[in-house]
């Protein structure tokens, strides 16, 4: 073993307080080090999940006090996947952004690259650790990393983006308060093996009003329907990297938690039921919403939602097909949606409002983009040679494995909705002229290298669907065998 | 001694309740920003009350021992919720003084404080 | 007796400063009634046991809550009906 | 009509908590085998701290603390970006009002002792209630007195950031140091003494101090932040 999981938050923390130091020293280390920091954490969960592979789930305890004392990360297949996932794009995000704030002072863009580090890092926390109070530290770390992110551009409707955000964040903190003391005043442990073993001696009355105060709160991060309303906002307010980080690393994050709960700590299946009616409304509604939109950034943030709802419904069928899928669809939405958002955002760069006629005859202007985008948007449809073909397949396999015929119905139909929208834009792209005098910005080196290798990797993952299926099964089974998370915890020898 | 148990029991529960959906009211119904981040800040006082009762042991003692406390381990109120209303508290705080600075930006880009005039923040 | 009697008395006024905070036009007044709200709570947390969490309301709640709520006020405004004339007239000289 | 819909909704929840928190009754106890006994019987035998809260905020569970510490961090970096504009001219200070000549010295005089007492109570944190936090935000008022008080008085920027960066370094590498040579982080590696002497407990009298630093320098730069904002 080369390190071990407390070194992605560790080491983190360290370089975010060292960082203002070095700052005085040498003003380009603000940007270096946390690119750094995520390359680093990178490796170390590519290093581990090899370990982890061959050795089985690392628990790690942290103060030298066993699990229902103290705090304890899990390194599983499963958390190991999504930590991969979400450094990988952090690191990717940091790479798309390293020239972009040039432009700007020392102070913001120290702030802007600390806040991102940290936003990577608490979503990674959220992911490992095994104790849910923890884990609302964590989310607090990555809601007002998030507002800072949100408001970054001083123009003037971020401020309102990230003031919606922290309104809904706010309450959400509370509800989330509230669910862990109701756990913590039956049960009398905040350890999540420990709870999930414990549960069957909770009243069921308390359990279910827990898991709805739980639902309320993570919601709001997991941009459930009705709870989802600053999502569109965010997304266009914020600078465009930011959209693609909180729309692969954060949402993900949060659906993980929500899915640990079901999952893992609760035992009643009518939770996996509710997962599919949230899913499909947040389905329904978001893609409909989607068509209607004129705005570039608010219809893919509302695409984000509408897959955040598929993942859902997936992660709903509750069976280990179902959460392969669910799984494949993540890495999937991760990949392509911060494509979408890279390329989108070198395709309307600088014009005001970002509609989506201002992308009109840009195949000419920038090749390499356009077809970037065209590449995100075909394989987000689910046309075959590209990965998003495979994760639809796959959901739809699982959910015929369980006869929800409606269900397939209902993805199938809305499927081409979301396939007209992305055509739309694609059809301007190629196929109409150029209105505008102003010459596009042409993208800088880091954010086309950022831009190509995500596009690599959707091709590839689109004709060698195999190379990551091996990686998905684990975590799937991982993520299904409860007794083994609660055994991994609990019988620690320490 | 039971009957007073009770009345407490009701008082302070119902209490940090109603202290929560006073702050949720005033977050959910006032025009003022500044009014709505007091209504945020007085639910976080609720759910703080809330769980502190939550830890309360009947004639306990705070978990400290104090030189000739040191057998008094059975009657100790709960510390866990202590150190987690800590924690929030502190969190609490983080969070309000930044949405206090997103209000004051807000009023420096629209000079007004109340959203219905603030035109994307109606919901 | 007298602890219970000293409590409910506490937890009432808390609920009255609340609803005044939130009832108050005036912004400052309302501040300054949620500064008064945490000294109580403060005192609520003393009772039940918790000098720790007591300490901290009342270092964090009474005293920098009010006051960077009270900077903010300043750098903004002080009504909660900005544009009522009246009320801004004869209350800002 | 917004308001009776916010009122019938509020009243539903005000119901359920109630409901909730009734059945889970007042100053009983709640569970039988909670992990209440072994914070307290583990505080006092193998750590010998006798403030269990600071017990379990420092140590069984300082891995929230950490969190905790960089929330606050990161409010205070996510403030300066969010109020950030780029000509800092540094010209009339502004505070309320013009402090009268009694304040001025009341504040004088006031200073050193307020500080005096946070650092008192971060530094006995595990013997007597209070801690870093709590004597940290004591510090920090008394900065927010003199900077009220006087026109003129300034905080360094760059002291508040040496201070804020290098408690925050000496709590990591306390927990990396214990990461290292005891195998897990933030685990105790020094001699935890007498229970009720200022040296007992090992490394939690050192972390109390390093949070103290870091949360008196961290508030004391959000406060200066928002006092300097005005245009």
């Amino acid at each position: 073993m080369v390190g071990s999981p407390v070194l992605f938050v560790a080491i983190p923390l360290l370089a975010a307080f060292i960082i203002p130091l070095a700052g005085m020293m040498w003003k380009n280390s603000v940007r270096v080090i946390p690119g750094l920091v995520l390359a680093f954490m990178f490796f170390l969960s590519i290093s581990l999940m090899g370990y982890v592979n061959e050795h089985g789930t690392i628990v790690e305890v942290l103060a030298g006090w066993k699990p229902p004392i103290g705090i304890n990360l899990v390194f599983s297949p499963f958390t190991g996947f999504l930590t991969t996932l979400m450094t990988f794009l952090g690191f990717i995000v940091w790479l798309y952004s390293y020239k972009f704030k040039r432009n700007v002072d020392f102070e913001p863009s120290m702030k802007y690259f600390m806040l991102l580090m940290l936003l990577v890092t608490g979503s990674v926390g959220i992911v490992l650790t095994g104790d849910i109070f923890n884990m609302f530290v964590f989310i607090e770390i990555v809601s007002i990393s998030g507002y800072g992110l949100t408001s970054f551009y001083t123009r003037r409707d971020s401020a309102e983006a990230a003031f919606k955000f922290l309104f809904m964040g706010a309450i959400a903190s509370t509800f989330l308060l509230i669910a862990i003391m109701i756990i913590y005043s039956q049960l009398g442990t905040l350890n999540i093996a420990d709870i999930a073993d414990k549960m069957p001696m909770m009243n069921h009355k308390l359990k279910v009003l827990s898991l709805v105060f739980f639902i309320l709160a993570i919601g709001v991060e997991a941009e459930i329907f009705p709870l989802n309303g600053w999502a569109p906002d965010v997304y266009t307010e914020a600078p465009g990297p930011i959209g693609a980080a909180f729309a692969g690393i954060v949402v993900k994050a949060a659906i993980y938690a929500s899915v640990r709960l079901v999952y893992t700590m609760y035992d009643f299946s009518g939770a996996f039921d509710l997962f599919i009616i949230i899913g499909l409304i947040t389905f329904i509604m978001a893609e409909t919403t989607a068509l209607r939109q004129d705005q570039l950034k608010r219809m893919l943030a509302y695409s984000s939602i509408g897959q955040m709802g598929l993942v859902m419904i997936a992660f709903g069928i509750g069976t280990k097909e179902g959460v392969y899928a669910a799984l494949f669809l993540m890495f999937n939405h991760a990949i392509i949606k911060s494509l979408l958002f890279f390329s989108g955002s070198y395709l309307v760069f600088n014009k005001k409002n970002k509609y989506i006629k201002h992308v009109n005859g840009m195949g000419k202007y920038l090749p390499i983009t356009s077809v970037l985008f065209t590449i995100g948007a075909f394989a987000i449809i689910g046309l075959p040679p590209f990965a998003g073909f495979w994760s639809k397949l796959a959901i739809l396999t699982a959910a015929a494995d369980n006869k929800m015929v409606v269900l397939i119905a209902v993805i199938l139909i809305i499927s081409i909705l979301e396939a007209v929208y992305y055509l739309r834009v694609v059809n301007r792209i190629y196929f109409y002229d150029k209105k505008e005098k102003t010459e596009p910005k042409k993208p800088s080196i880091n954010a086309l290298v950022a831009m190509i290798s995500l596009g690599i990797i959707v091709l590839v993952i689109g004709f060698y669907p195999d190379l990551i299926s091996g990686i998905l099964d684990r975590a799937a089974a991982d993520l299904m065998d409860k007794g083994n998370y609660i055994k991994d915890v609990l019988t620690l020898n320490k | 001694m039971e009957k007073y148990l009770n009345i407490l029991n009701i008082a302070i529960y119902g209490s940090a309740v109603l202290l929560m959906l006073i702050g949720l009211y005033g977050a959910l119904t006032k025009k003022s920003l500044i009014k709505i981040v007091l209504g945020l800040s007085i639910l976080d006082s609720g759910v703080h009350l809330l769980m502190i009762a939550i830890g309360y042991l009947k004639d306990g003692t705070a978990p400290i021992f104090s030189p000739g406390n040191e057998d008094k381990m059975n009657i100790m109120v709960d510390p866990i919720p202590q150190a987690l209303v800590l924690t929030a508290i502190v969190i609490g705080f983080g969070v309000t003084a930044v949405a206090l600075s997103l209000v004051i930006r807000l009023y420096r880009h629209h000079n007004t404080l109340r959203i219905d005039e603030i035109k994307k923040l109606k919901w | 007796m007298i602890y219970i009697i000293l409590t409910l008395t506490l937890l009432l006024l808390m609920i009255a400063s609340a609803v005044y905070a939130i009832w108050q036009k005036d912004l400052l007044y309302a501040v300054i009634a949620s500064g008064i709200l945490s000294l109580f709570l403060s005192i609520v947390f003393l009772i039940l046991q918790a000098p720790d969490v007591a300490l901290t309301e009342a270092a964090i709640g009474v005293a920098l809550t009010t006051i960077i709520f009270i900077i903010a006020i300043r750098n903004t405004v002080r009504f909660e009906d900005e544009h009522d004339k009246k009320n801004v007239k004869t209350t800002t000289k | 009509m917004k308001k009776v819909i916010v009122l019938i909704s509020l009243g539903i929840l005000g119901f359920y908590l109630i409901d909730i928190f009734l059945g889970i009754g007042f100053g009983v106890p709640h569970f039988t085998n909670g992990v209440k006994d072994l914070y307290l019987s583990n505080s006092k035998d193998t750590l010998k701290v006798s403030n269990v809260v600071t017990a379990i905020v420092v140590n069984f569970r300082g891995f929230d603390t950490l969190g905790e510490v960089t929330v606050l961090f990161l409010a205070s970096t996510a403030l300066g970006g969010i109020l950030y504009k780029k000509r800092h001219h540094v010209g009339e200070r502004s505070v309320l009002f013009p402090a009268s000549q009694v304040v001025m010295s009341g504040a004088k005089l006031l200073f050193p002792s307020i500080v005096l007492l946070g650092a008192y109570v971060f530094i006995h944190g595990h013997l007597s209630p209070g801690g870093g936090f709590q004597g940290g935000t004591i510090i920090a008022t008394g900065f927010l007195l003199m900077l009220l008080t006087y026109r003129n008085y300034s905080v360094s920027h760059n002291r508040l950031v040496y201070f804020e960066s290098l408690a925050g370094i000496l709590f990591v590498s306390i927990g990396l140091v214990g990461y290292f040579s005891k195998g897990s982080f933030l685990e105790n590696v020094l001699p935890v003494g007498n229970m009720n002497e200022l040296f007992s407990g090992g490394v939690i009298g050192i972390i109390y101090i390093a949070v103290g630093f870091k949360v008196a320098a961290e508030l004391t730069g959000i406060i200066y932040t928002v006092l300097h904002e005005k245009d």
